[in-house]
């Protein structure tokens, strides 16, 4: 059953559009990953969808329910089942507020404040390894990677139905990133979560997601499941994001694709396929506005995809 | 540059514009007939009668901010009711004394700050470093119309150093005129600008763009003097231009306090003879002297410093 | 085999703090030679930083020299006199820092940096101004002209990086200290600089010491590698030694959490648990020991040495001492 | 799932901190030389303004002619002016107008400047520009020029005073209060309540307001000095409180007048004002260091 699904979803700040008509969806208990480098608009949408930045067109429908557009008061319902987690761990928490104030905050903002909010917060902080008496500590005193579960355990307060996370890895070391990760999959099996995840970083999404999408001006141009776009991807930039992270093997073979050049600006948009400027295959055809062209689940907008 | 300039002088006119209108309708507010309050004992029907219609207080309020709009426009702000002259030549006889008086504590407390603050960033932690840190303090505590009556007992009665009233005649008497109360008004001010520029040196040697300069073997001096000071003066420049209002206040207590005369004299006397249209000019003016520096300095700034060219 | 371009030797540099005396660097010990590009691989906390100021003599105040040498071409850096290292700085040794926005002035153009950094040529101003349109052209950056009268926050990160390699290289150092490059960069972006760092190398020939935690990007583009953990080095080889044969526990786990190393989907991802230990204690045995999985009784008590194992390759770990070649 | 190493149960104490919070910032003051300084003077002042009334030697407003113009003695600690009245009495009175003004001034001008300072900083861009309007035009009058002005035409008193500083001293509020808001709007910690769905009043008064009552409060130490002196300055030009109420800046004008007569008056009436103000301020420093470390470092 689809959770979330969003259509052609547009979103502009005075005259640079963000976002250029985003459609996908997440479905129930599934992991999507959203890659994207800086610029390519992924932090919009999924603040979009969480209600805090404006989209001017489309819809967001989650369960059924159109949250585009929702006024804050109509929204809080469907945010006990909606969740964020983002990029800064310890700047995503309210510095005077203790830890056990931290995680139990959407109790009180859901006025469930009827219950033992002590024993919640340590039920909380045991779910995600942190010890109990971590609950009287303020945000400065925790480290990246503990406070990196505290967003974690507040997020996951109220069993929520979709978990929305920005760079979870973000700033955290090679060693500490896999603890995360691996936390977030358990979660995920123990309370059936869905969840939407987006990062720069391809190769944790290969561990961690179900389907993926690829996002480059605001638009995605490639999806798929994570299997199919990795080892048979077609838009040029998915390849080229693919071999792009070196692998830790001195005689990797470098049939590298290097684009030249730097992402076109968001105020001025290249005509056609936003990639073409920077897409060595690129030919006249690409001068026109590429569609959606799909075989058997796995989507790609160009002209000439690779084989 | 051009743009912005022109972007903040249309926001101090416009601040500027609010701050006379306020002013204008606040004395019309005021209950009570400010004709009858101004002529006091010497009120017979006819003399409030005239002046009442010269000054145009029958006419409806916005007529009024009209009539003074378009004369203010040709530069004349009214009559003085007793004396029949012209408001505006009242305020500009006193002018020049009050802003020699600015100018001389500006420059002796801002220089003498700078180099306080500067020497404290370049050794920080020092003995002399906390000395300034707290001379500055200490300064910033003492409330210039004190220090003024202070000094002028000592320096002036007492010891009998220098002139206690009056400004003097040619050069080097007005300066040992204004020496005194130039004193009391900046020395709070160099604590001020000390504590100032060791802050926002300290800051800045310690950004990053810092250690790449010194990693390409730039000397020293060229460091402090071109790459951080030309950032760490953009506060301080701010502080002076915001400043002007602190001295215009300080400057009417060190004119009472030695006698000397200025707008801030002129206002108290213009105060306790109810003469209104006088205060109101003289407050006007220095209002707008204060509206012009905080926009000079902005400008200046963005000259400084061309991320702020986008900020308005 | 000619002098090492570079060698540091026991190096240690401890910083006294309110805690107390952090050991930053305990024993630090390798070499660089003339046009050769060596990777520091190392997590945040390992000290890369700290090496490098000492490299540069600019340690901040609380800093305290212990022991050890820094031989450049010859020379003793730790006791050269601040006058003969301002000479060394950004002539024979430059560097690229990690964030390309916070190291250019603010509010200077970039022209005038660029003419600025060659203080010690005699050259009128218009031929400086020539050399700095001449290696802003060299990195790839269109109409430089003009690009030299705007500000560095007129550029995005990855011209300002390009721009930086361009200052580097501009008076032809002999060794290059590149900070975490291409850390605060796109993928897309970190490849191009990567391999426009290998052809001016070509073209060049001065010596790269390269810092990262990506090791992607060390197995690509350096020929010895240096292993950092918790302020000493644990490992130093070449970089087919270190990848293929890791004779450290630390170096093998990096190795394994890489998730490009990874080649199957995997359902639990490899970690190192635990965490980096406080520095300002008193360290007594392996500095790894606490989260090693091999540890072994005397790692508790004494502090392995680095050891050479032959083949350019040394580590530092009691378990290669039983196995010893002959 | 928890962590083997720490696995003790300890009863999670949400321990109200509010009052050890408060403990914690006096003896922070307290441990700084400065501070402890500052701590007393004000300490001094307090009493002197609390318990006037009853610590007075003589009656302040009590003349004896014969006894006029008299320097320091054992009955007149400070001397008695031109009307014989004790200089000391008057001083220590003088602290209670100065307290009566200083407090309600300041506070409310912070409380008046915090609040219009959130709403310009989080609320819709309009209502940010008129209220930046709002503060730069009351902040263009020079403060003193404002104060003769508003007291020429209400008349010199208490309450014109307190009117007059605490209008003044929003708009200093207001616009740090405003560039704070501004500065902690977009960051993610708000970004994340409102993603929980919290009120526009949870998000400003717990989580935006405690972030920034930390650098009003020092704001406030800093301020009380400059609404003495500037209550004594208007006292002294004869537009301040009524006489006979003895206030520092009246010591200070008759002292004036009798300058070449005797020293006394002035000095009486100006240390107290540089003592009190001094108090206040090191008092300010030190609590600008203990409440927002982040801010020593811009010492």
């Amino acid at each position: 059953m689809t959770l979330l699904s969003v259509s052609n979803l547009k979103t502009s700040y005075g005259k640079t559009n963000v976002l250029t008509g985003v459609s996908f969806h997440v479905d129930e208990g599934e992991t999507y990953a959203l890659v994207g480098e800086s610029g390519s608009g992924k932090t919009t949408l999924i603040r979009a969808i969480a209600g805090l930045a404006p989209a001017q067109e489309g819809s967001i429908l989650f369960q059924g329910h159109e949250l585009r557009g929702l006024s804050d008061r109509k929204m809080r319902p469907f945010r006990k089942d909606i969740s964020l987690m983002f990029q800064d761990p310890v700047g995503s928490l309210s510095p005077r507020l203790t830890v056990g104030g931290l995680i139990t905050e959407p109790y009180r903002i859901q006025g469930m404040n009827n219950r033992d909010l002590n024993s919640e917060a340590i039920r909380l902080l045991e779910m995600v390894g942190l010890p109990a008496d971590m609950a009287g500590r303020y945000p400065f005193q925790l480290s990246g990677g503990q406070a990196r579960r505290v967003g974690v355990a507040r997020a996951l307060a109220l069993e929520p139905k979709l978990l929305l996370a920005d760079e979870p890895t973000a700033g955290l070391d090679v060693s500490v990133q896999g603890e995360l990760l691996n936390l977030l999959n358990d979660l995920r099996d123990q309370l059936g979560l869905s969840m939407l995840i987006i990062t720069h970083n391809l190769n944790i999404v290969r561990h961690v997601s179900d389907r993926m999408g690829i996002m480059y001006l605001g638009q995605l141009v490639e999806e798929g499941t994570t299997e199919d776009v990795f080892h048979h991807s077609k838009h040029p930039y998915t390849r080229a994001l693919l071999s792009a992270s070196p692998k830790p093997d001195p005689h990797a073979k470098m049939d590298r694709i290097i684009l030249h050049g730097d992402p076109p600006s968001l105020l001025k948009r290249p005509s056609g396929c936003e990639f073409r400027s920077r897409c060595p295959f690129a030919k006249d055809i690409c001068k026109e506005t590429p569609e959606w062209n799909e075989t058997h689940g796995h989507k790609v907008r160009c002209f000439i995809p690779l084989s | 540059m051009i743009t912005y300039t022109i972007r903040r002088l249309a926001l101090a006119a416009l601040i500027l514009f609010v701050a006379v209108t306020a002013m204008f309708l606040m004395i019309r507010a005021v209950p009570g007939d400010p004709v009858k309050i101004m002529l006091g004992p010497r009120a017979t029907p006819e003399l409030q009668a005239s002046l009442t219609a010269a000054l145009g207080l029958d006419q409806p309020i916005w007529k009024q901010l009209m009539i003074f709009y378009s004369k203010m426009m040709q530069g004349d702000l009214g009559v003085d009711v007793f004396s029949g002259r012209s408001v505006t030549h009242i305020v500009m006889q006193q002018l020049p004394y009050t802003l020699e008086l600015i100018f001389a504590s500006i420059i002796w407390s801002a220089l003498l700050g700078v180099i306080f603050g500067a020497y404290a960033a370049a050794n920080p932690n020092t003995l002399w470093d906390r000395m300034i840190a707290f001379i500055s303090v200490s300064f910033i505590a003492a409330p210039a119309f004190v220090i003024a009556l202070l000094s002028l007992l000592v320096f002036a009665v007492q010891l009998r150093w220098f002139p206690a009233i009056g400004v003097g005649e040619g050069f080097w008497s007005r300066v040992h005129h204004v020496a005194l109360p130039a004193f009391a008004i900046g020395l709070s001010w160099v604590g001020y600008i000390a504590r100032l520029v060791r802050a926002s040196m300290l800051e800045v040697l310690g950004e990053h763009h810092i250690r790449t300069a010194r990693a390409f073997g730039l000397s020293e001096r060229r460091i402090i003097m071109v790459y951080a000071l030309r950032i760490a003066i953009l506060p301080v420049i701010t502080v002076i231009g915001v400043g002007m209002g602190f001295l215009l206040s300080a400057a009417v207590f060190a004119e009472i306090v030695f006698a000397r005369p200025g707008l801030g004299k002129l206002v108290i006397d213009s105060i306790t003879t109810r003469n209104y249209p006088v205060v109101m000019g003289a407050v006007l003016v220095s209002t707008g002297l204060f509206v012009l520096s905080t926009a000079i300095s902005d400008i200046v700034n963005a000259w400084l410093d061309p991320r702020s060219r986008q900020s308005l | 085999m000619t002098a090492p371009l570079l060698q540091i030797d026991g190096v240690t540099i401890d910083y006294n703090t309110k805690k107390g005396n952090l050991h930053a660097l305990r024993d630090i010990s390798f070499d660089v030679n003339k046009g050769e590009i060596v990777g520091i691989v190392g997590e945040s906390g390992c000290g890369k930083s700290t090496l490098i100021s000492t490299i540069l003599q600019l340690l901040p105040q609380n800093a305290e020299w212990k022991k050890g040498a820094i031989n450049f071409k010859g020379k003793n850096l730790i006791t050269s006199s601040e006058k003969e290292m301002r000479d060394m700085r950004g002539k024979d040794i430059s560097v690229i820092f990690q964030d390309p926005m916070q190291s250019l002035n603010p509010v200077i153009t970039i022209g005038r940096q660029m003419v600025d950094i060659q203080h010690r040529s005699t050259s009128p101003y218009a031929e400086k101004w020539q050399k700095a349109i001449e290696m802003l052209s060299m990195v790839g950056i269109a109409d430089a002209e003009t690009r030299l009268k705007q500000h560095p926050f007129e550029f995005s990160g990855g011209m300002l990086q390009r721009i930086a390699i361009a200052m580097a290289l501009m008076s032809m150092p002999d060794l290059l200290i590149a900070d975490e490059p291409t850390t605060a960069l796109d993928a897309t972006l970190e490849v191009e600089i990567i391999k426009r760092l290998k052809d001016l190398h070509k073209e060049m020939g001065c010596s790269i010491l390269f810092i990262s935690h990506h090791l992607g990007v060390i197995a690509e583009l350096c020929q010895r590698v240096v292993v950092m953990y918790a302020g000493s080095v644990v490992e130093f080889g070449t970089v087919d030694e270190i990848f293929f044969n890791p004779k450290h526990p630390y170096t093998r786990r990096l190795i394994e959490c890489d998730p490009g190393h990874i080649k199957e989907r995997a359902k639990r991802l490899p970690t190192i648990p635990g965490e980096i230990p406080d520095l300002t204690e008193a360290l007594e045995g392996c500095i790894f020991q606490e989260r090693c999985s091999e540890s072994i009784a005397k790692c508790k008590t004494a502090t392995p040495p680095l050891v050479s194992l032959g083949q350019n390759h040394q580590a530092a770990c009691w378990l290669n001492h039983n196995q010893e070649p002959e | 799932m928890s962590d083997p190493i720490t696995d003790k149960e300890t009863k999670v104490k949400m321990s109200d901190h509010h009052q050890s919070e408060l403990l914690k910032i006096v003896g922070g003051v307290a441990k700084n030389p400065l501070g402890l300084i500052g701590l007393i003077i004000v300490g001094v002042f307090v009493f002197c303004a609390l318990f006037a009334v009853w610590i007075v030697p003589h009656d302040p407003v009590g003349m004896n002619i014969k006894d006029r113009l008299q320097g320091p003695s054992t009955t007149y600690f400070l001397g008695t002016d031109q009307l014989g009245r004790d200089t000391f009495s008057r001083l220590i009175m003088g602290s209670q107008v100065a307290l009566k003004v200083a407090l309600p001034a300041v506070f409310g001008a912070m409380f008046i400047g915090l609040t219009l300072g959130m709403i310009a900083g989080y609320g819709p861009r309009w209502l940010d520009n008129f209220l930046s309007l709002v503060f730069d035009t009351i902040r263009s009058f020079p403060t003193v020029m404002f104060a003769l002005a508003v007291v020429a035409l209400v008349g010199p008193s208490l309450q014109t005073i307190i009117f007059v500083v605490m209008a003044t001293s929003i708009p200093i509020y207001g616009r740090v209060a405003r560039t704070q808001t501004l500065a902690l709007r977009n960051s993610e910690f708000i970004l994340a309540e409102r993603s929980m769905g919290a009120s526009l009043f949870r998000i400003l008064g717990i989580h935006m307001m405690p972030n920034i009552i930390g650098v009003l409060s020092v704001l406030a130490a800093m301020d009380i000095p400059t609404v003495i002196a500037l209550e004594a300055g208007l006292s002294f030009l004869g537009l301040g409180v009524k006489p006979p109420t003895p206030s520092w800046g009246s010591l200070l004008k008759d002292g004036y007048a009798l300058i070449r007569q005797t020293p006394w008056l002035i000095v009486a009436g100006g240390l107290p004002i540089i003592i009190a103000t001094l108090g206040f301020t090191f008092l300010g420093e030190t609590l600008r260091d203990v409440v927002d470390p982040r801010l020593r470092k811009t010492r």
